[in-house]
């Protein structure tokens, strides 16, 4: 099978996926809509009925991982191609990696010691 | 001929796209949206210009991730940025920014 | 060859409408996974031009870059739902005037000049990985460690800045 | 015709993982109860909250299906029995594992309840404490198989099953598997009992019947990948190939169910610093030890 048939069948996978997704749907409306009633569709929270939206300010405590997370994850846009030609050319590419991983993990511990990898 | 055109032209539209909303926001997290949207124009035109013109150039790949690199850096220092900001000021409205003006 | 040309214009389409509307949406969350699947609608293109592992490297990556951007977002801003349905543009018509003259320039640069001939195969996909594999660690191996350097430096930046250091946030905490 | 036997064999493996799950929770083994409850939760009436964001609380739980349908696109059954045979078929697992997180991330903001926004960014947090760990993990595996086809990962495991090959490894990504499919000690985001369900609080109808088996079927592909990253995939002796898969799928996902019984629930920030003070530097040192010894097996072949 060539490479691009092989992404159309994904393609075609997920349509299904959602297809079915879709059918779901069809078969539960043809058994009825649901009735209005008052209060019925209120998300739910402790002990009284939440009516404002929720959608203000929210903090999530972990910035810190956060921050160093964007920067560390491009590693593996280089470790890929890297992996998969390692055999082939052996100690130059383990000290070739090494340098570089090295080199990210001084920043994961400059980040540790200044106190990003904790609650904010 | 046809799918580099096309390839190149939805390059060029995603440029204007993001010069737009990187010159008309106000907000820094929304600007950097705007770069991100450039950038990924020129990734467009990256991988049109690697695939129609010198497929077997890797140099070509390699530029693409150190692009794709600069695209999560620079969202590394500017939320670092912002969120220094947002510490000393409670906002990262950047009309308010007026101490960045030389 | 026809499939593959309207693939790209199909995710190229979806691509452009997707950047439209992270400008056009109140709601700041509803902006950031606007822009993420904007830019994996691109990695979809360049899975129909045939570069496997960027369009895969691309799609995997916005994911989770984009939704940090969400995060962020929800922080800084009084009303990331778009509630209130704020304005946060200026000089919108010197901005459209730019985007538009900036689009034709490089539309005008990418028609007029000459490409030459496009080239009608490409490696395979595992070609493909073991020549960038072997590009990293030949000929562009000083760009490849020039980019550690450059995260490290991102890495660093980032943290010094947007941290108050140790000392400071205990000051804080006795002032509370 | 192979992709309709692989897409019947992941939906008896969701039943089956669903059987499972519903017996750590009552202690009964009912077969039929998964089917009734799927039966009567489309006959139920789905509610959209008021207020809600239409387009996320629509769109999440098809994502988390359609994520978890194309990561086990690429896992193959045994040989020839797989959907589409990717090169960077380990990457493209990833990839469509990083989608889980967009769809919690869009159920728990759309309905715009607390719980169920906590759950969401919640599980952001949780991603981006495994993300790196498990791409790490792969990349040694990768290494040894020189390649990231998942057939030839299987293949590069003859001899050899990578569990025992590289245990670190293997310890870290079942670790990160289980965070992945947010199953108990690191269930976050949907947390019963602390968070009312998550995400899932505001979903009902076909719409939770959408997301139940998303989360069955996210089971199995991560109990999948780790029999086929890690444990031969459908290498053994005796019983045909499929059978050595199933076999294996089936009891990674009994050990991953089971083990939420006896772990109990981490705070967030203890899960985050535990995988970036441990889990990281583990992985990269299971990286330079896997490099070690590949290195060393070559030169003393060639010696020989």
């Amino acid at each position: 099978m060539s490479a691009l048939a092989q992404y159309a069948l994904l393609l075609a996978l997920a349509a299904g996926v959602v297809g079915l997704a879709l059918s779901l749907h069809g078969i539960s409306r043809s058994l009825g809509k649901p009735r209005e009633e008052e209060g019925k569709d209120v998300p739910a929270t402790a002990g009284k009925l939440h009516r404002d939206p929720v959608w203000a300010r929210y903090h999530v405590r972990y910035y810190g991982y956060a921050l160093l997370f964007l920067a560390f994850d491009m590693e593996m846009a280089f470790m890929y191609p890297w992996a998969v030609v390692y055999k082939e050319l052996g100690l130059v590419a383990l000290l070739d990696m090494g340098v570089f991983l090295a080199i990210l993990f001084l920043g994961l511990l400059y980040g540790w010691s200044q106190g990003a990898l904790r609650r904010q | 001929m046809m799918p580099l055109y096309i390839a190149l032209a939805v390059g060029a539209i995603m440029f204007g796209v993001g010069l737009y909303g990187a010159l008309s926001q106000t907000n820094l997290v929304m600007i950097m949206m705007g770069v991100e949207v450039m950038l990924g124009g020129a990734l467009v035109n990256l991988v049109a210009f690697w695939r129609f013109l010198h497929p077997t150039a890797y140099p070509g790949q390699t530029f693409f991730l150190i692009i794709m690199t600069v695209m999560a850096l620079d969202m590394a220092v500017g939320f670092g940025v912002g969120t220094a900001r947002f510490r000393a000021r409670g906002s990262v409205e950047m009309e308010e920014a007026r101490e960045l003006k030389g | 060859m026809i499939l593959q040309t309207v693939f790209i214009g199909l995710f190229g389409i979806a691509a452009i409408w997707f950047a439209v509307v992270v400008f056009r949406t109140h709601s700041m969350v509803r902006s950031a996974l606007a822009l993420l699947f904007s830019q994996a609608a691109l990695g979809a293109m360049f899975l129909a031009m045939q570069a496997e592992f960027l369009g895969v490297l691309q799609i995997m990556m916005m994911a989770t870059e984009m939704s940090i951007m969400a995060i962020f977002m929800v922080m800084f801003m009084m009303d990331p739902g778009g509630l209130g349905g704020m304005d946060m543009t200026h000089q919108k018509r010197g901005s459209q005037a730019a985007g538009v003259i900036g689009a034709f320039a490089a539309l005008g640069v990418a028609f007029l000049a000459g490409w030459g001939s496009p080239a009608a195969t490409v490696p395979g996909p595992q070609e493909q990985l073991r020549g960038l594999g072997l590009d990293l660690m030949e000929r562009s191996m000083l760009i490849f460690e020039t980019a550690g350097v450059t995260i490290l430096a991102a890495m660093i930046a980032a943290t010094a800045v947007a941290l108050a250091t140790r000392s400071a946030t205990k000051q804080e905490g006795n002032d509370e | 015709m192979t992709t309709v036997l692989v897409i019947v064999a992941l939906l008896v493996g969701a039943y089956l993982v669903a059987v499972l799950e519903s017996w750590t929770s009552t202690g009964r083994l009912s077969f039929a109860s998964p089917l009734l409850a799927g039966l009567a939760l489309v006959g139920r009436e789905s509610l959209v909250p008021r207020k809600s964001d239409r387009i996320f609380f629509e769109v999440g739980p098809v994502l988390l299906l359609v994520s978890a349908v194309l990561a086990a696109a690429v896992l193959p059954l045994s040989p020839g029995l797989i959907i589409t045979d990717l090169t960077t078929g380990a990457l493209f697992v990833n990839a469509a594992l990083a989608y889980v997180m967009v769809a919690l991330l869009m159920a728990g903001w759309g309905p715009d309840g607390a719980y169920a926004m906590v759950g969401g960014f919640r599980f952001l947090g949780q991603l981006v404490g495994y993300s790196m760990p498990i791409v790490m993990a792969i990349v040694g595996v990768a290494m040894r198989a020189e390649s990231l086809v998942t057939t030839q990962i299987v293949e590069s495991q003859v001899t050899l099953p990578n569990a025992v090959y590289q245990p670190v490894g293997f310890m870290i990504f079942f670790v990160a598997a289980m965070a992945v499919c947010f199953l108990p000690p690191f269930d976050l985001p949907t947390a019963p009992g602390e968070l009312a369900g998550g995400v899932m609080a505001e979903y009902t109808g076909w719409r939770l019947a959408v997301m139940r088996l998303a989360r069955a079927v996210l089971v199995v592909t991560l109990a999948a990948s780790v029999t086929v990253f890690y444990l031969g995939g459908w290498n053994g002796p005796v019983l045909p190939p499929w059978a050595w898969t199933a076999v294996k799928t089936l009891a990674v996902a009994a050990v991953m169910l089971v083990a939420g019984r006896y772990v109990p629930r981490l705070r967030e920030e203890h899960l985050l610093a535990w995988y970036w003070k441990f889990a990281i530097p583990l992985a990269l040192l299971n990286i330079l030890y896997v490099g070690i010894v590949l290195i060393a097996g070559s030169s003393s072949s060639m010696s020989m």
